[in-house]
């Protein structure tokens, strides 16, 4: 999270991706490039534009499920977690 | 003899003599100098230096504030003397560290060179809610708002500042300018200032820019 | 050669020729030695930062055998803000068995000595606590502060408030008087966590960013604690590279405070029994990380040369080389903790 | 350094109480403990010594030296005060400085 490992790190798990192809994904997801994935300090701002959770959140940065909510749109990915949240509050509000 | 009169103009500043500057703005304008020429070679090149002083820790705020104190008096002369059409870039800015921010030492600096040089400041202190930038700059007339922060959890109210500017119709009215310790350059384009300052004397070039822009 | 990839002091990518890199750090290396009045780098010591630039590794680190002394100021609160819920204990043993860091430090997340005064009864048991559990030496540490004795905050009239209308000498009077308030907490709380409950020491943290009259209040409460406590532990962080003379004339020892550069600071801290000396220079975030590691360097090594007590420069967010960001980048920090370590034969970070 | 690692708690007693310089701090750390400088930073070594000699380790094992428990054995090893041991000495009655043999 102090860049963004955690993104490629998803498209590896949920989509298999090798490492090149999986940043060349998120970069293009996130408009930035692929050099800036692993830079902490165009990452740090990226990540609190996209509300997609920071290492040190400022008051009203995204955190937690909050943040991920915004990963899966942002990266076009269903996240597991994500799903179950959606289900179970959905399952909620109609009884 | 102008060469005498600008060193002493220079001198008086260094001194934060106001009344040394005060006599030496009225002796000049009585000895037919030109007024902008007097200025810019003498008395600004004196707070110049005053700055550069200041920011190398050769002088300190005390005399930097009588330097701009002394600079106020000769400016006011000086411009009085000038015809409108030819005066010399000026312009009313409002200065005030955002709200939840206590900090305003450095803020206490930058409104002394403003002043010192020519600018009509407005002094709207610290922990200043957003609305009230606005207000104040509307009462004031201001053409530029400044804000200054210290903490970079504070620093979210100079965004916040920029959105209610826009909200409110108000952005295109006013230039803005950023500063404080965590503010930089990439902070201003993030948040769409117009400027930022590194510190005070940065802030003065900043905001001629801004008006001559 | 093509270029190289550095970073400006905003922590922005901008890729250098090896003669811009080499050009800005002799302009700064010699401005810093300008400013200071003290020597500038050497042939040697500018080829030595190019090549560290050159370097295409991510992150460096010192040879073998310079390895120095880690501190944190502010500890435990560093994994807090991070929003781990975390105890202070649990923080210290973290940063103890987990990161290897040789020195701890027990603080109040409100990190100034004015604030730590009202909950200083509980945090004598928190240190008591550590000390059981913990083997590396622990400070208690907090930031002097002064601003915090002033209106709105504190009982004494605002300097702010009085200098732009011309009251110099009431200014003054209230930088005294915020003084006088400052020492009596800091050897209070220092007293506390040293007598009663068994720090190894006290670390005033960001020293004299009120300036002249806060620096004196540090070296007076430094000077009284060692009086006190002869083997106490006293570190001394520093905020800028001089002291901003906000008072102006206020003396220790018979020196003017204001405009102080570093090599001249350790001295005051020395004789006031400070037993770590922090010197910080801040950084330009409109210049290259080349220039402000240069400029960092020359003030930092004349720091140490002139020093007796050990050196921790500080390096991190905004200080020492190291860009201002939220998150400093380790290409960065690694250079600039490595170029600080060799050139300035420095004890610690 | 590396801090219980390594040697680096100990170097930085050196220099927090008795304000030594980092090669001062080091070369009495080394001496007191019989090994070189060099290998005051070195991970692997500083663990076996630092077993010997029962001064806390990062990885602990049953009966190995813990907290105040290393810092009374610190104390003794580099003939330095150390400010929580002597208080809990007096706290629980051991009276005299060097007192566990």
């Amino acid at each position: 999270m102090r860049a963004a490992g955690d993104l490629v790190a998803r498209m590896q798990m949920t989509r298999g991706m090798r490492i090149q192809e999986a940043k060349a994904y998120v970069a293009d997801r996130l408009s930035i490039a692929v050099s800036e994935l692993t830079d902490p300090v165009i990452m740090t701002e990226v990540r609190e534009d996209l509300q997609i959770g920071a290492l040190t959140p400022l008051p009203e940065c995204a955190k937690g499920i909050e943040a991920k909510f915004r990963i899966a749109d942002v990266l076009g990915i269903d996240i597991n977690c994500v799903q179950r949240f959606k289900t179970k509050t959905t399952h909620q509000f109609r009884r | 003899m102008s060469e005498k009169i600008f060193k002493e103009a220079i001198e008086a500043i260094l001194k934060g003599d106001t009344d040394k500057a005060t006599d030496v703005a009225k002796r000049g304008l009585d000895e037919g100098l030109n007024p902008i020429e007097l200025m810019d070679k003498g008395f600004i090149q004196g707070i110049n230096q005053v700055g550069d002083l200041f920011e190398t820790g050769r002088l300190f705020l005390p005399q930097l504030v009588y330097s701009a104190m002394a600079m106020e008096k000769a400016t006011e002369i000086i411009n009085a003397a000038i015809p409108e059409e030819k005066a010399l870039v000026t312009g009313k800015v409002v200065v005030g560290t955002v709200e939840g921010d206590v900090h305003d030492i450095g803020k206490t600096i930058v409104v002394s060179l403003f002043k010192a040089n020519g600018f009509e400041v407005l002094d709207i202190g610290r922990d200043v809610p957003v609305e009230r930038f606005i207000d104040q700059a509307e009462k004031f007339g201001a053409h530029i708002i400044g804000s200054s922060t210290l903490l970079t959890t504070t620093m979210a109210m100079q965004k916040q500042l920029e959105q209610e500017l826009k909200k409110a119709g108000l952005r295109e009215k006013y230039k803005t300018i950023v500063g404080g310790a965590p503010v930089t350059q990439r902070w201003a384009d993030r948040i769409g200032a117009d400027a930022y300052a590194q510190d005070a004397g940065d802030g003065v070039k900043k905001v001629k820019l801004l008006l001559t822009a | 050669m093509g270029k190289i990839l550095t970073r400006m002091g905003d922590g922005s990518r901008v890729e250098m020729t090896a003669a811009e890199i080499q050009q800005d750090l002799e302009a700064a290396a010699q401005d810093a030695a300008e400013r200071a009045n003290v020597p500038s780098l050497t042939d040697d010591e500018i080829k030595y930062l190019l090549d560290l630039y050159k370097c295409k590794d991510r992150v460096v680190g010192v040879e073998e055998g310079k390895e120095c002394c880690l501190t944190y100021d502010n500890m435990t609160s560093k994994i807090k803000r991070a929003h781990i819920p975390i105890s202070k204990i649990q923080q210290l043993l973290l940063f103890e068995r987990g990161l290897g860091a040789d020195t701890l430090e027990l603080a109040h997340i409100d990190y100034s000595f004015k604030q730590c005064k009202h909950v200083v009864q509980y945090e004598k048991p928190n240190m008591e606590q550590a000390v059981l559990q913990t083997i590396a030496p622990i400070f208690y540490g907090s930031m002097p502060n002064l601003g915090l004795y002033s209106v709105p905050d504190g009982p004494v009239a605002n300097p702010g408030d009085m200098l732009p209308l011309g009251k110099i000498e009431e200014s003054k009077e209230a930088f005294e008087q915020m003084a006088e308030y400052a020492i009596k907490d800091m050897v209070y709380v220092g007293s506390e966590l040293y007598e009663k409950a068994g720090a190894d020491g006290i670390n005033f943290d960001t020293t004299a960013a009120a300036g002249d009259a806060e620096f004196y209040a540090a070296l007076k409460a430094a000077e009284i604690l060692h009086d006190k406590y002869p083997d106490m532990g006293i570190e001394m962080g520093m905020s800028g590279e001089f002291i901003l003379g906000l008072h102006s004339e206020i003396e220790y020892n018979g020196v003017r405070l204001a405009g102080l550069y570093p090599q001249d600071q350790v001295k005051l801290a020395e004789q006031a029994g400070v037993t770590i000396f922090g010197p910080a220079i801040n950084i330009g975030t409109n210049e290259s990380l080349p220039w402000n590691l240069a400029r960092s360097i020359v003030f930092t090594k004349a720091c140490s040369e002139a020093a007796e007590i050990p050196i921790h420069a500080n390096l991190g967010m905004g200080v020492g080389g190291v860009p201002l960001t939220l998150t400093p980048p380790l290409d960065a920090l690694s250079r600039a903790s490595k170029a600080h370590v060799e050139l300035c034969r420095l004890d610690g970070l | 350094m590396g801090g219980i690692r390594t040697a680096g708690d100990l170097v930085a007693r050196l220099q927090l109480n008795r304000g030594m310089r980092i090669d001062a701090a080091k070369k009495y750390v080394a001496e007191k403990l019989g090994v070189s400088v060099l290998d005051l930073s070195d991970t692997v070594v500083m663990s076996e010594v630092r077993e010997e000699l029962d001064i806390g380790r990062v990885n602990e094992t049953p009966a190995v030296a813990k907290g105040i428990d290393a810092k009374f054995r610190i104390a003794e090893l580099l003939d330095l005060a150390i400010n929580c041991v002597n208080m809990f000495k007096e706290r629980v009655g051991i009276r005299a400085y060097q007192s566990f043999d």
